[in-house]
């Protein structure tokens, strides 16, 4: 599966795209997270605090219990602040 | 109409395009974001917006809808920047037209509340000093596309 | 700044010298009011606006201290039209400046609102079978305005 | 006394700006109009209806009891219609 980060996500871990190959019991985005955070630094610093990240599936925001499926894509973000 | 580009752009440009398509439009508003030379206090320098592509382009189109389903709009246009822009540049662009100013001025209005929360853009600030720093997240944005839910 | 004129303004051209003028104004909101092709359901040729000399001036002054008085604006152009218009002209631009968009966009809302009820203007439309109609005095316009009364 | 007409109210009055000698009874903004429609047409016509005429004493609102005092300029004018 493709992982983004984005703005500090992304300087944190050192990287905009990766990509995993998720165990089968990773079905839905937190358990994803708590799959990144199990492989240690950079991914459990970064991810650490689950109240200042969003989570986009097929550049759809989703919330954490969201089934990951047949997503192609996800991504992890900081609240975005354009406009 | 959405658009999602590193130039710049200019407002008075769309807004006379936008009012001369048809002679139904009673009304345009427009809103521009510039960067500002302060944020929270401290001086910037130059403003750098990383955005998801692909995603900003969906959501950005989702949201025109939206608009467009809640009040009778003739035209509707977003513009809105990526990469470094200098102090005093624009940012972003909103224009909404219409037969009535009410739903011209509302419309404008929650385009601007959604974009400042749902549009994936993260600002980094260059200060004087050459520090970097993420524009955090304000509760006074996300209070204000809090109104428009239902 | 208020201007009352009978030449046809440019939008786009206010708007860049509101913005050009400083740093620290992150929002600008402008709101250009044109001649529609129908009122109330009667299709219309041309408008005419009359208005009172002097006390125009007078009033538009006066709504824009308002205006100043109730947000944080860095700047505030009104400019208004008289005499006879075609279809499709700008009669009224209202752009205001601010750090922040929530002052913007209330401000030019609260003078267009004032403008509709309190500026001495009256337009006279002329209909495509050359009759001539003094508009009429909108209730929607009063309750618009009656809404920013303390 | 000057007074000016404006919009629909001038096209009825038939002229723009008038100049009157206020007989001394005639105090209040109200009492002028009594006055005017006096005259019969085509004051009596066009300002029959005082729900529909504004006035401004030297170019400042003004409801129908304001003395008229020193004033050198009243309006008399339908609803405003700009924007």
């Amino acid at each position: 599966m493709k992982i983004l980060y984005f703005a500090w996500l992304r300087a944190q871990i050192g990287m905009a795209e990766d990509t995993v190959d998720l165990p089968k019991e990773v079905t839905t985005v937190d358990q994803l997270l708590e799959f990144l955070i199990s492989r240690g630094e950079p991914y459990s610093s970064a991810l650490a605090d689950r109240n200042v990240i969003r989570v986009a599936l097929d550049q759809e925001y989703v919330k954490g219990d969201a089934a990951l499926k047949d997503a192609k894509e996800v991504a992890f973000f900081p609240p975005v602040t354009g406009g | 109409m959405v658009i999602v580009q590193q130039e710049i752009f200019d407002s008075g440009a769309v807004i006379a395009d936008v009012a001369g398509q048809s002679t139904d439009i009673g009304a345009v508003v427009s809103f521009t974001g510039y960067v500002r030379d302060f944020n929270d206090g401290s001086p910037v320098k130059s403003l750098t917006l990383e955005h998801y592509p692909g995603m900003t382009e969906k959501q950005l189109e989702k949201i025109e809808q939206e608009a467009r389903s809640r009040w009778k709009l003739t035209d509707c246009r977003i513009i809105h920047r990526f990469g470094t822009m200098e102090l005093g540049e624009p940012i972003v662009l909103v224009v909404t037209a219409s037969a009535h100013r009410q739903d011209a001025f509302e419309a404008a209005a929650f385009l601007m509340d959604w974009l400042k929360t749902k549009a994936p853009f993260w600002k980094l600030e260059e200060t004087a000093q050459g520090e970097r720093n993420w524009v955090k997240e304000r509760q006074s944005d996300l209070d204000a596309a809090n109104k428009w839910k239902d």
